[in-house]
Formats: C-alpha cells, sequence, structure tokens
C-alpha cells in the first residue's frame, strides 16, 4: 500500500464519516424546525384562540444584538421629533393593527404566490415570525418606518408585484448559498 | 526617448554652438573622456608650485582648507595649460576634500578651461561697448587669418580664440586678453601684427595701440584741470 | 418501413414518426429524407444511425449534406458532388458540448489569458532521496 | 538644526507628543519671541524660522529646497514672505524670527513674487507632465497651480529651452534632469544623511546641472529615498516607471519587515498588485527613511511564490495538493511522531500571531522544542530577561547620548535607518563614536578599537582615551549586534557589556546596553519564549519538523533522523521549501495582518495591501487549520480572540507603538557569565554596501536587489569611485 | 339635419345631467367653476407632535445589512500619514476609517480584481472630521474599532547659521 495510497483511503474515509455526520446533523436539524414550526403553529392558532387584547411582545432574545445594544446603551438618551406616533401605547397599537391586517391578508398571500406546499397555519407562524423578528425595538421611530414597509409589502402582495421566487427567498431564505460558518470550512474554502 | 526629446535635439546643434560661441571654453557641465582628458593624463605639481601651496594653506585657519580650492586650481591650470580631471583630482587630495567639490568650483568659474587650450588663448571681448568699437571686425580678422571659428585652436595648437564677456577695459575698446595680457584700442591692422609677432615667438607690445600710455583721453584733460585743493579745504569755520 | 418496431423505435427517438423520400446516407451512417408536402423547414430531415442512439447531435451532419440539409443549396451531394480542397479536414462531431470527461484531448476549456501576476515556485525534479 | 534650550526631555507616554514640541525642556525657559502673523499673535522660541512659526499657527508655506531633516538651503525662493517694514521679500525659511516681527504671508507683494518665482522655474522645465511619474503628487505642479501665473513669457523660438542630459545613478533611481529646478536636496540628502559627497551642482546660471560631473553608481544603502525627496520627477524609481498614478492607488500603513527597526512604510497597491513601497514618517523609529532594501526588494514578491501545497509523493517528487490532503498528512503525522522528537523552527520574517499558534499547537502536543532559527546567548537570564535582547533605551535616545560604542555590528547595513539617526547625532552634535569590530565606511568619524572582545576588557579596564570618554559622558550608550553575541564566546562578551553598562550607567533610566536584532521577528519570538537557535534540536534524532520561513539553511537533513518529516510553511520556494516533505503556502508580510516587534520591543501592527497569491492563506490560519486537523484546536478562530491569547502572554505585544522599557539589568548582570577570558573576534559579516542587498528570502529573490548588488560591486571598479582614502582621510 | 340632430341630443344630455344631480355637490368639471380649496383642509389633521426619548441606537436593524458585516468587521480609526513623495500636509487633517481586508481574488478568467465584500471601498471617500465623529460612525454600524493616534509632528526649530558654524561638524562645505 503505497504511502500516498493510504492516506488517499484515509482521507477519503475521514471525508465519508464527515459525510455521515453532515447527515446525521441534518436530519436532526429537519426534525427541529419542523418541531418549532409545529409549536409555532399551535401558538398562533391559540393566539388566535385567546385574542386577548393584552398579549405580551415576548421578548426575543438575540444573543448577539442584545450584546452589542447593551455595548451602545452606554450613549446618553436623545429626544427626536417623532415619525408619526408619539408614545409607545401608539406604535404598539400601530404595529397590532398592521398585524391583524396581515394575517387576514394570509389566505390570500398563500394561495396567490403557490406556498400550499406548508399548511396555511404554518404560514401564518412564519407571518408572525417576521414580526416578532425585530420585538426587540424600542425606538418609536424605527416601529413606525417598519409599520410604513409593511403597509408597502401588502399593498405589492395584493397586486402582486413580487414573484413567488422573491417571497421564499426573503421569508425562507432557501437558495441562497450558506456561507461556511466553522474555522475549517472558512480555511478550505479560501475565500476569507 | 520620448518624443520631447527627440524634437529637442533636431533644435539643439542650432542652441548648443549658439551658446558655446558667447560661452567661451567652458565646455559641457559633464566629464567626457577623450584622449587628453581621462584618467590617466599625467598631472603632477611642479617643485615650485608644490612650495607655492603650502605657502597658501598657510593663510587658511585648521579645517578651513577647502577654501585654498580656487588658488590650486589656478596653479593647476598656469602649470598645465588647461585642467584635466587628473588635476582636479590632485587638488582635492592635496586639500583632503570630495572630489566632487573640486568638480563643482571648476565648472563653475568660466576662466577654468577644461577642455585642452593653445599655447596662446585669444580671448576677445564681446560685449556691447567692445561690440559698438568693433570688436567682431577683430574677431574676423582673427578667424581669416588663423582659419578657425571662435571656440575652436588652430591645429598647430599654438592659438584658441574665444568671445568672452566684459574684461572691464571698455574705455580701451576693442580689446583682446591673450594669456594674462590685455591688447586694447585694436585696429584689424594691429592684431594680425600682434599675432604674427606671437607665430614667431616674440612678445608684442601690450596695453593700447592707439598711442594712448593707458586710458587717458586724446585730447589731454577735460577736468581736473586745475591743482588739488589740499588739506583744509571746505572745513567748518570752527574747525579751522 | 420496417414494421410496427421500427416505428415505435423512431417514435422513441425522434419524437415524431414521418416517412419521406429516402434521398441519400452520408459516411456517418446518416440517413437524409425529404418529403415536400410539409413547408421549407420541416421538409427535409436526418435519422441518425441507431449506433448513436440518443446522443444524436447536429454537429454530427458533415458539411457537404450540412448544405442541403439546411437548405442552403437545393441539390444534395448525391446530385451535385460539392467541390472540396485537400486540406479539407476529415468532419469530426463537437464534443465541447459533451459533458463528461475530455477523453479525445479535442474539448476546448476556457483558460485566463491574462498575465499570470504572481509566479509560482516549481519543485526540482525528482530527488533520489528516500 | 542644532536644539535651542538644551536637549528636549524624551516623555515616553504618547499623550504628552503635543506639549513636548512646544516646551523648551531647557534649565532656564528660553524668553519667548511674540511674532504677528497675518495678524494673529504667536509666542514662540526665539530659535525658530518664519516658516516654522507660520506652520504653527497653520499657514503652510509653498517652499521647494527646504526640508525638515536637511540642511536649510534657501536658493529656491519660493517662500518668500512679506516682513514688515522691510524693502525686499523676506526667504522664510532662512530667516529666524525677531522680536515684534508682523509677517504677511498672503499679500499681493508675497503673491506676485510667488508668482515671479513660479515663471522663472517653469521656464528651464518640461512640459513632461504626461510621462512625468511624478505627476499627481509633484509639489511644482501643485504650487504652479495655486501660486503660478496662466502664462509665460519664454520666447523658446529664440532661446530655446534648456535641456539636460541623463545621469546614470544606478539601477534604482531613474533620472531625468530636464526636469530639474535645481533645489539641491538631493544634493544636501546625498551629502549630510547618505554621506554619499558625490552628488552636486556643476555649471551655473541655466547651465547649472545637479549629478557626480563623472558617471557613477549612488553607493549608499538609503539612496531610495531622494526619490521622496526630490519635489520634480528629476528622480523618480526606476522600477515603478510608468506604473500608476497616485489617484488609482489604494495606500496601506503597514510595517517593515527588512531589518529589526521595524520602520513605517506605505504600501501603494492597485487591483490587487503591490506596486511600490514608500515611507511613512515616524520620528521615534525612522523619522522618514527607509532603507533601498525595504523599497525595492518587493519585486520578489511575484517570482518563486509557493501557491498551492505540495506534498512528497512516495517517489519522492514533490507534487501538487490540495489543502485536505495537505493537512491531512501534516496532521496524521503530527500525531504520530512522540512529543519529544518534534520541533518547530520560526524564521526571521514570521509575524508574532504564527509564532503565539504554533507555540501553542505544540504545547499541546506537550513537545517544548519551539525554537527561532537565528542563534542568541542562553546566558544572564538569556531569553527570560528582555534586558538582554532588546534596545533598551529608545531609538531617538541615540540623539542624546554624547558617546557611543559599537561592538561588533555595522548598523549602516543591519539598520539603516537607526544608522541614519547615528549621523545626525554626530553631525549636529559633538557626540564621541568607539566601534568595537571591522574598520569599515560607517557614514561618520570614530575611534577604532580594536576587532576583538580584548578591547572591551581595555574598556573595563579603563584603558585607552575613549574609556575616559565614555567614563565622563553624561548618557553613554552601547550598542551591540545580535550576531557578535553568537557562537561560544557571546555569553562572555554580554556579560562583560553588561559590566560595563552598569558601570557607566548614570542616571536611573538609560540602560546604556543595547542589543540590534538583525531579524524583524527575532524580539517577538524572544518575547513569548522561544528557544533561540537550533542547537538544542541536534541532541534528539527529530523525527517531525515543523519550519515556518526558516530559509537560512541552518537544518539540513543530515541533523535530523534519516526518516524525518518536514514540513515548510512560508512564501518563498528557497532552502527551506526543497528540505520539505509537505509545502503549506503562506503569506508575505504585505498580505496579512501581522505583530512585529522591532529590536528597541516596541510591538507595531502589520496590515494586508493584497491578499496572499493563488491557494497560499494567512499564516497563523494555516497553524489554526493544522490544529483542528490534528484533533488538538487551538481557542481562537479570529485574530482578536488570538490577539486576546497574545495579551496573555505578553501585554506589551497589544499595546501598539508603545515603547516598553525593560528591567533586571542588574539581575541580568548577576546572572552573568563574567570571569571567561577567552577571546572572540567581533568582526561583523556585512562589511561593504554589496553585502547590504540579499540578507533575507524576499532580497534574494528579488531581480533588482541582484541587479543593484552587481552595479555595487562594479563600482567598486569605476575608477571614478572616490578613493577610500580621500574619505577617510578626509573623515579622520 | 343629422348633424343638427346630434347636437341636440348632446345638448340634451348635459341639462339632464345638471338637472339630476342637484347642482351643489356637482364635481366642478368646467375650469370656470373650479373653486379653490384649502391645503390642510385636505390633509388629514396632523397630530401635534411631542418630542420622543431614544435611548439605543437602532437605526442598524431595518438597514438591511447583512449580519456578517455588522458583528464580526473591526474597523480602524486613523488618520492617514503625510505622502512621502509631497511636501504639504494637506491631505493628513482628516480622520479615516479602515475595515479589516475581506475577499479579495482575482478572477480566474480575466484576471480583474474582485472582492465580495461591499465595504471594502469606505476607506477611500469617507472623512471624518474628528475622531469623535469617526467613533460614532462605528458605534451606529456597530463595528469594533480601534483608535490609532496619527505620530504627532515635531517642529524643532532650525537655523540657517550653523551651515556656516566655525568649528562644528555641521559646517557644510557644499553650497
Amino acid at each position: 500500500m503505497s504511502a500516498s495510497g493510504v492516506v488517499q483511503r484515509q482521507l477519503k474515509d475521514d471525508w465519508d464519516n464527515r459525510e455521515y455526520e453532515q447527515i446525521i446533523s441534518d436530519n436532526i436539524k429537519n426534525i427541529a424546525n419542523f418541531l418549532s414550526s409545529f409549536e409555532l403553529s399551535c401558538r398562533s392558532k391559540l393566539a388566535v384562540f385567546g385574542s386577548s387584547s393584552n398579549q405580551r411582545r415576548h421578548p426575543f432574545l438575540n444573543m448577539s444584538s442584545t450584546a452589542k445594544i447593551a455595548k451602545t446603551t452606554a450613549n446618553a438618551v436623545r429626544t427626536v421629533a417623532p415619525v408619526k406616533s408619539t408614545n409607545h401605547k401608539d406604535a404598539r397599537l400601530a404595529v397590532l393593527q398592521v398585524y391583524k391586517e396581515f394575517q387576514r391578508l394570509t389566505p390570500k398571500f398563500w394561495w396567490d404566490f403557490g406556498l400550499q406546499d406548508m399548511p396555511l397555519g404554518v404560514f401564518r407562524a412564519v407571518i408572525k415570525k417576521q414580526f416578532t423578528k425585530n420585538a426587540q425595538l424600542t425606538d418609536v421611530r424605527v416601529i413606525d418606518r417598519l409599520v410604513g414597509e409593511t403597509h408597502q409589502h401588502m399593498y405589492s402582495i395584493r397586486y402582486a408585484f413580487y414573484n413567488p421566487d422573491h417571497v421564499r427567498n426573503y421569508l425562507f431564505a432557501e437558495n441562497i448559498e450558506a456561507k461556511p460558518k466553522d474555522f475549517l470550512s472558512k480555511f478550505l474554502n479560501g475565500k476569507e | 526617448m520620448s518624443l520631447a526629446s527627440s524634437v529637442m535635439r533636431m533644435q539643439m546643434p542650432r542652441v548648443t554652438n549658439l551658446v558655446a560661441k558667447r560661452g567661451g571654453a567652458t565646455g559641457l557641465m559633464v566629464h567626457r573622456d577623450t584622449k587628453e582628458n581621462n584618467l590617466n593624463t599625467k598631472f603632477k605639481f611642479s617643485e615650485d608650485n608644490e612650495k607655492r601651496i603650502k605657502a597658501i594653506l598657510a593663510n587658511y585657519p585648521e579645517g578651513h582648507k577647502v577654501a585654498a580650492l580656487i588658488p590650486l586650481l589656478d596653479l593647476a591650470q598656469r602649470q598645465h595649460g588647461w585642467l584635466p580631471i587628473t588635476a582636479m583630482h590632485e587638488v582635492a587630495r592635496i586639500l583632503e576634500v570630495p572630489r566632487m567639490r573640486a568638480y563643482e568650483v571648476a565648472t563653475f568659474y568660466t576662466m577654468f578651461n577644461r577642455q585642452p587650450v593653445g599655447k596662446y588663448f585669444l580671448q576677445v571681448c564681446a560685449t556691447t561697448p567692445c561690440m559698438l568699437r568693433g570688436a567682431e571686425t577683430i574677431t574676423e580678422t582673427i578667424e581669416k587669418k588663423l582659419g578657425i571659428h571662435a571656440g575652436e585652436s588652430t591645429a598647430d595648437g599654438l592659438f584658441t580664440l574665444a568671445e568672452v564677456e566684459c574684461l572691464g577695459a571698455c574705455v580701451n575698446a576693442p580689446m583682446v586678453q591673450i594669456n594674462d595680457d590685455y591688447y586694447e584700442d585694436l585696429t584689424p591692422k594691429d592684431m594680425e601684427k600682434i599675432i604674427d609677432e606671437l607665430k614667431a615667438g616674440k612678445q608684442p607690445m601690450k596695453g593700447p595701440y592707439s598711442g594712448r600710455l593707458a586710458a587717458e583721453p586724446f585730447g589731454g584733460l577735460t577736468s581736473l584741470k586745475e591743482k588739488p585743493t589740499g588739506p583744509g579745504y571746505g572745513l567748518q569755520a570752527a574747525l579751522k | 418501413m420496417g414494421g410496427v418496431k421500427a416505428a415505435l423505435r423512431k417514435r422513441y427517438l425522434m419524437d415524431v414518426t414521418r416517412v419521406g423520400r429516402h434521398v441519400g446516407t452520408d459516411k456517418f451512417g446518416n440517413r437524409y429524407y425529404e418529403d415536400n408536402s410539409y413547408f421549407i423547414p420541416r421538409n427535409r430531415w436526418v435519422e441518425f444511425p441507431d449506433k448513436v442512439w440518443l446522443d444524436y447531435d447536429a454537429s454530427q451532419v458533415p458539411p457537404d449534406w450540412h448544405g442541403w440539409l439546411h437548405h442552403i443549396t437545393d441539390d444534395p451531394p448525391t446530385v451535385k458532388e460539392p467541390l472540396t480542397q485537400k486540406w479539407v479536414l476529415e468532419h469530426r462531431e463537437n464534443v465541447s458540448i459533451v459533458p463528461g470527461q475530455n477523453e479525445g484531448g479535442q474539448k476546448y476549456i476556457p483558460y485566463s489569458t491574462t498575465r499570470t501576476k504572481t509566479l509560482g515556485w516549481q519543485p526540482a525534479e525528482k530527488k533520489e532521496q528516500n | 538644526m542644532h536644539r535651542v534650550g538644551g536637549q528636549v526631555a524624551r516623555a515616553a507616554a504618547r499623550a504628552t507628543q503635543q506639549q513636548r514640541t512646544m516646551a523648551a525642556a531647557a534649565p532656564a525657559a528660553p524668553k519667548k519671541v511674540e511674532v504677528f502673523i497675518d495678524g494673529k499673535k504667536l509666542l514662540c522660541d526665539p530659535g525658530m524660522t518664519i516658516l516654522q512659526a507660520c506652520l504653527l499657527v497653520g499657514v503652510e508655506i509653498p517652499r521647494f529646497c527646504y526640508h525638515d531633516r536637511l540642511s536649510i538651503a534657501g536658493n529656491c525662493r519660493m517662500c518668500l514672505v512679506e516682513v514688515e517694514k522691510s524693502i525686499k521679500p523676506v526667504a522664510s525659511c532662512a530667516m529666524p524670527v525677531m522680536n515684534g516681527m508682523k509677517v504677511k504671508t498672503d499679500s499681493d507683494f508675497v503673491k506676485k513674487a510667488r508668482e515671479g518665482v513660479m515663471e522663472f522655474l517653469l521656464t528651464n522645465h518640461p512640459l513632461d507632465c504626461p510621462i512625468c511619474d511624478q505627476g499627481g503628487e509633484c509639489d511644482l505642479q501643485d504650487q504652479a497651480m495655486t501660486h503660478g501665473s496662466d502664462r509665460g513669457r519664454l520666447q523658446s523660438r529664440y532661446d530655446g529651452k534648456r535641456a539636460v542630459e541623463d545621469k546614470n545613478i544606478g539601477p534604482l533611481v531613474k533620472t531625468v534632469m530636464t526636469r530639474c529646478i535645481q533645489c539641491t536636496r538631493c544634493v544636501r540628502f546625498a551629502n549630510e544623511v547618505a554621506d554619499f559627497p558625490d552628488f552636486g551642482t556643476t555649471g551655473r546660471g541655466s547651465d547649472m546641472q545637479i549629478g557626480t560631473y563623472v558617471e557613477k553608481f549612488f553607493a549608499s544603502e538609503l539612496s531610495g529615498n531622494i526619490i521622496d525627496i526630490c519635489p520634480v520627477g528629476a528622480l523618480t524609481n526606476k522600477q515603478y516607471a510608468f506604473t500608476a498614478r497616485p489617484w488609482e492607488t489604494r495606500k496601506t500603513e503597514s510595517v517593515d519587515v527588512m531589518d529589526a527597526a521595524g520602520s513605517n512604510i506605505v504600501l501603494t497597491h492597485r487591483t490587487g498588485e503591490l506596486l511600490r513601497v514608500i515611507p511613512k514618517i515616524n520620528d521615534d523609529i525612522n523619522e522618514e527613511w527607509i532603507g533601498d532594501q525595504s523599497r525595492f526588494a518587493i519585486d520578489a514578491l511575484k517570482v518563486q511564490r509557493l501557491l498551492t501545497p505540495f506534498v512528497r509523493g512516495a517517489d519522492g517528487q514533490l507534487k501538487p495538493a490540495s489543502w485536505e490532503e495537505a493537512l491531512f498528512t501534516v496532521a496524521a503525522k503530527m500525531r504520530e511522531t512522540p512529543a519529544e522528537l518534534k520541533a518547530a523552527v520560526v524564521g526571521g520574517l514570521t509575524d508574532v500571531e504564527t509564532m503565539v499558534a504554533l507555540k501553542d499547537l505544540f504545547n499541546r502536543f506537550n513537545s517544548e522544542n519551539v525554537m527561532t532559527e537565528e542563534e542568541y546567548p542562553e546566558t544572564s537570564g538569556g531569553a527570560d530577561l528582555r534586558s538582554n535582547y532588546t534596545f533598551n533605551d529608545t531609538i531617538s535616545a541615540v540623539e542624546s547620548s554624547d558617546a557611543l560604542l559599537l561592538v561588533g555590528t555595522n548598523p549602516r547595513f543591519e539598520a539603516p535607518t537607526i544608522n541614519a539617526r547615528i549621523r545626525k547625532t554626530f553631525l549636529y552634535s559633538d557626540i564621541q563614536i568607539g566601534v568595537i569590530g571591522a574598520q569599515t565606511n560607517l557614514t561618520y568619524e570614530y575611534d577604532y578599537l580594536g576587532s576583538t572582545s580584548k578591547a572591551i576588557d581595555d574598556l573595563l579596564a579603563g584603558k585607552g582615551d575613549f574609556a575616559k570618554t565614555l567614563s565622563n559622558a553624561k548618557n553613554p550608550m552601547i550598542i551591540v549586534g545580535a550576531e557578535a553575541l553568537q557562537g561560544e564566546g557571546g555569553a562572555a562578551v554580554l556579560a562583560k557589556l553588561q559590566q560595563l553598562s552598569t558601570k557607566l550607567s548614570k542616571d536611573k533610566n538609560s540602560k546604556v546596553l543595547n542589543v540590534l536584532q538583525r531579524w524583524a521577528g527575532m524580539t517577538g519570538a524572544l518575547d513569548i519564549g522561544y528557544k533561540a537557535g537550533t542547537a538544542s534540536l541536534r541532541k534528539k534524532p527529530i523525527k517531525f519538523l515543523y519550519l515556518v520561513g526558516a530559509d537560512e539553511g541552518k537544518i539540513s537533513r543530515s541533523n535530523l533522523d534519516p526518516q524525518a518529516f518536514v514540513v515548510y510553511q512560508g512564501h518563498h520556494g528557497e532552502k527551506g521549501a526543497e528540505l520539505a516533505d509537505v509545502i503549506l503556502p503562506g503569506a508575505a508580510y504585505t498580505e496579512k495582518e501581522g505583530t512585529y516587534v522591532n529590536t528597541e520591543g516596541r510591538s507595531q501592527r502589520g496590515y494586508p495591501a493584497v491578499s496572499p497569491p493563488g491557494e497560499a492563506r494567512t499564516d497563523w490560519k494555516i497553524v489554526r487549520a493544522v490544529s483542528e486537523v490534528a484533533g488538538k484546536t487551538l481557542p481562537y478562530n479570529e485574530i482578536k480572540e488570538l490577539r486576546a491569547r497574545m495579551s496573555e502572554i505578553a501585554p506589551h505585544l497589544v499595546r501598539y507603538r508603545d515603547f516598553e522599557p525593560s528591567s533586571f539589568s542588574k539581575q541580568a548582570l548577576e546572572l552573568a557569565q563574567t570571569g571567561s577570558s577567552s577571546e572572540k573576534e567581533l568582526v561583523p559579516k556585512q562589511r561593504d554596501l554589496p553585502d547590504y542587498y540579499q540578507t533575507n528570502v524576499i532580497s534574494r529573490n528579488s531581480q533588482l536587489m541582484a541587479a543593484t548588488k552587481r552595479a555595487a560591486l562594479d563600482a567598486r571598479e569605476n575608477p571614478y569611485m572616490e578613493p577610500a582614502v580621500t574619505q577617510a582621510a578626509a573623515r579622520a | 339635419m343629422l348633424r343638427t340632430s346630434i347636437l341636440r341630443a348632446i345638448q340634451a344630455g348635459k341639462c339632464v345631467r345638471m338637472a339630476s344631480s342637484g347642482g351643489k355637490d356637482l364635481p366642478a368639471t368646467r375650469y370656470h367653476e373650479a373653486k379653490r380649496v384649502e391645503v390642510d383642509e385636505i390633509l388629514e389633521k396632523t397630530p401635534e407632535k411631542t418630542p420622543v426619548k431614544v435611548s439605543a441606537d437602532e437605526t442598524m436593524d431595518i438597514s438591511g445589512v447583512p449580519l456578517e458585516h455588522i458583528e464580526t468587521r473591526t474597523a480602524r480609526i486613523f488618520k492617514p500619514a503625510k505622502e512621502a513623495t509631497q511636501t504639504p500636509w494637506g491631505n493628513t487633517l482628516a480622520w479615516r476609517i479602515e475595515l479589516d481586508n475581506r475577499q479579495r481574488w482575482e478572477n480566474p478568467l480575466m484576471g480583474w480584481s474582485s472582492t465580495g465584500d461591499p465595504l471594502s471601498n469606505i476607506s477611500m471617500n469617507m472623512k471624518f472630521a474628528s475622531k469623535e465623529d469617526a467613533v460614532a460612525f462605528c458605534e451606529k454600524n456597530r463595528w469594533d474599532y480601534d483608535i490609532e493616534e496619527p505620530n504627532a509632528r515635531q517642529i524643532k526649530p532650525k537655523n540657517y547659521g550653523q551651515n556656516y558654524s566655525w568649528n562644528k561638524r555641521s559646517r557644510i562645505g557644499t553650497k
């Protein structure tokens, strides 16, 4: 067995079991995704039934951004001219109002853009996730801005300015080729 | 060579001889190895020049020997007739100074000739007063007589003709300086006589050829005729 | 023409079953047919030999028949022999677009033509060393 | 630049930099001079010139011949300003400020003067801008735009425009002397800083030419700097000729690794291609100069580079391989060999990040054989006491010393920028310099004390007049070359010098003894605990050797086990690469972010200008990848985390550009190996200019450096070259 | 005949419309019937705005910048060095930001230099008046930053006389 032959075989084994690991981790990930989407859909159903008005905006912890915000809260509190809503309550009402309007639009959105490969409940959860993603925002102007953007999105959806691939890419980022995260694949990819 | 400099070369000959004619025998500001002027040209100060050098160096304080550069270069030129590069190196060696200092001084002063010069160096003054008094005719007679142009030497190495700037003898224009002597108030005829005597090896008469002693007016004094006033003239009354 | 099996095979290979006048055959075994009841582009067609099966390609048609097939001329090589020079090469199929390895070495693979900014080091030739 | 008001105290902290320039820390603060510039009142030191006073007020006066680090010439007349009650305009660069002076820098009078000077300069200046390299960074262009008039009165049809023939002063500098405006900066630089007296002005008036009168090579190791000094395109970089315009290029400020001084440089690059290296001003290290090697050796970064990993096949032939295969082979071999048969040798150009990663990797395999290729004595505390191997007083302390002893070093070729500072001190103060080593032209006069370590004993015993000058000097300084301490007698030399320095040191914070290293990575390696020298390698049959940029050929297959497995990681294929079984292509100093500790112990950051070529990767990432594939993953993925690790080892490594004074010199003396009377030859290896050009793997692969070395060798035979006799005579 | 009947029909249509709509809220279709309406009647009443307190700077959350260009970028705040080939110091007054070098490679076919990093050119055209502005910009963009103090310019008094100093080494014989 020439040295390089042995090496080749070992190399192939190494990559095989890396692949094996990869397959296992993918499966786990799929299951995890399914579970989380299942759990989200249940919660959205609960939310619809229990539509209690004082729905608590549950803190959406995004590890890195909070760390970053913690670092920048040091700067002084500034008073600025608001965009539309002048206090936090108005902003929250605006968000809830646009959220409900969006959920009313979801069935049409779901049907028109060929998203039938997932149940409507799951799709509603996905839409909800787009809202809870920015839950940690406190700046009223930023919230107003996002509400305005949501109105624009709804307008475009209603008049089919977007196409299905665009929507799928924005919501699920399916065909964006994931950049390597761990050190070794970044090293081998070389583009760093 | 870029286009600009090639265009330059077409005009170059016309420009340089213009400059050379007026610049005298100094020539290029960069050294060119020639048959006479290269590292092998022998140059050694003679004994009495060595003594003169010691005397000159004694004038200058310690550490300032570089000031003796001009006298030594002059000595070298007087001994050798012109300044080969080895003479400059010898001077720099004596003064323990980088050679470049010798090059700088030698190329700065036009009276240091870094090209071979004939035994008699005819320097015709061509500045305005002499020009008005006919310096150009003097130059033409010399050129016709010796068959050379300004800035050139005769084949036998006896004569070199150069047109130089004002030599300070405007009152006796036109004039020519040969080696160290001034020959003034010349007429073309006088000029030919001087050249013949020089060719014959005799020493022609120095000074003005118009019969004057020096620079006095022809018809006798026109000013300062009365006796000089002497001491006490114009003193204040109180001090008298 | 060759019964049902041949028709079925033709249907499978060429997705069309057409019968036309057999004009001629070239040295690669491609048989050329004509049926002027169809309109211009469809009235002349080529049938590739079974050896090629599904890997048939338009570049397999040799130049002499190509003129006739594409209506550049109306007389096929059987009628008027196209003039050829001695330096004309043997016709070959274009393999660059064929996926797969470059066995024959004929495949054109695009390469960078710019000046290499950094020159690599070449290791010394084989050294007798264990 | 004789400093008025006594020596300026050198405050170490960076924050006092601003006040220090204003405060003249002479015992009695001199009376301030009051000056009015454009109506603005200013109090400044009496010795200043008007130009400097205007600078303090914020007015930058146009100038050509004035240069901060050269003597004042005052012959370009561009800096004319109007001073009240003086009928003629005044050359502000030379005129000292007087009390109550009223200066106007932008009156009509001054504008007219500048316009006149500009017109005179431009009459004899060729219309070369389209083909001139200085275009875009040319002082004449800028000042003509701001101060010149829009027309010239030259009748070139009659007088013609002056043309000067181009000179040939060597393969480094391209001369187009027609563009010269005779500001004589290059003459003053050559005579004062580079000690090349053969530069001068020949002829006069419009015939005046700058040059060497006879054709000769600009024989100086700082010759590249006249390119930056020349305000016009007369002297330009021959390597960079017609390559790029300044507005097309990007500038990255980095650190130079060609010598141990760590001079600051600016890398000019465009579309991923490095074009040229120019100096960056840093008054503590390299003032404004860089050596010719740092400037011109970059053409080697384009040839003989390692672009892909290589693995030696069974038949002994190195074949290109993929990164996985190379990493996998190295990791497999690393896991096999037992700890004590593993060794890593680090070359001189390596950055501290790679060395820390490599040491961590080897320590995880509990092997301690991590060493540098360059030797250094282990005695008197070895690499544990920093005062043993650093330049303890800063480089700028040379300016304030009044007696300097150079032992076994030739700073002119080992660190040209430090030598320029020694020469500046020699010219502008009455420093006495003594040399033990070779009698060569060091660009300043010195007392030669001998070539062996016996001369140090005489100094210790106080024999000889230089010993007297040393002892009654206020702040003496000893610079010893790292080369002199190598070999078996090196320890004794170090011990004797430590004795001498403690005997001589007057005040507490000047350590007198300074070691001048020869490699940029050496001080950093010793700081993080590398053993110096490959001697310990020969004790055991090493089975696995990891070379990082070690190309000086100190190790060969014979000192290793016959079946040794050698890994070479570096950027150039030379001695190291031929030796290796696996080659991992790394990045050069211009292609990676690295930390380099200079000989003073001051760590500086180098930034990448271009990305590593081909498949090459940043060095520390290769080591980190090997560690992961070998199973012992190092804890850092980002350079920030690696730098956190570095600050754990030695905090000064991440306090960039701050000088870290070293201590424990007394303890070093106690541990010193005194008493051995062996006599050691202290003559340095680099004694003549041709030896300067090719010292490390980059300059050895550079065509331009080879051409310059040939030019330097031919120049020695050139009869017109200044004979050493007149120079030495002129010096003694 | 035909033409007059058509005109009469148009006439009738117009007056029918006039009659049926009762005149008052009829949209003004004729130019002379236009009535001037005040602007703020048309616009809805804008609520009077009281200033709002803002603590954290969250503009980055809606900027749409991908995460990899926010968290993992390190910026270097510095004053560019004086151009060694020129004497003036004009270019060194503004503060600059330079981000870590990322993803620069050479296009394999055409050799062009490509980069995958949208922020790779900001150091060339972004100038800041002061260090604090640059720091604020970095914090707004949530980059790690380290500040590099410029090497202060030292103005040492020079004097012309020393070229001719009597017995010092600084005497220069070149001029």
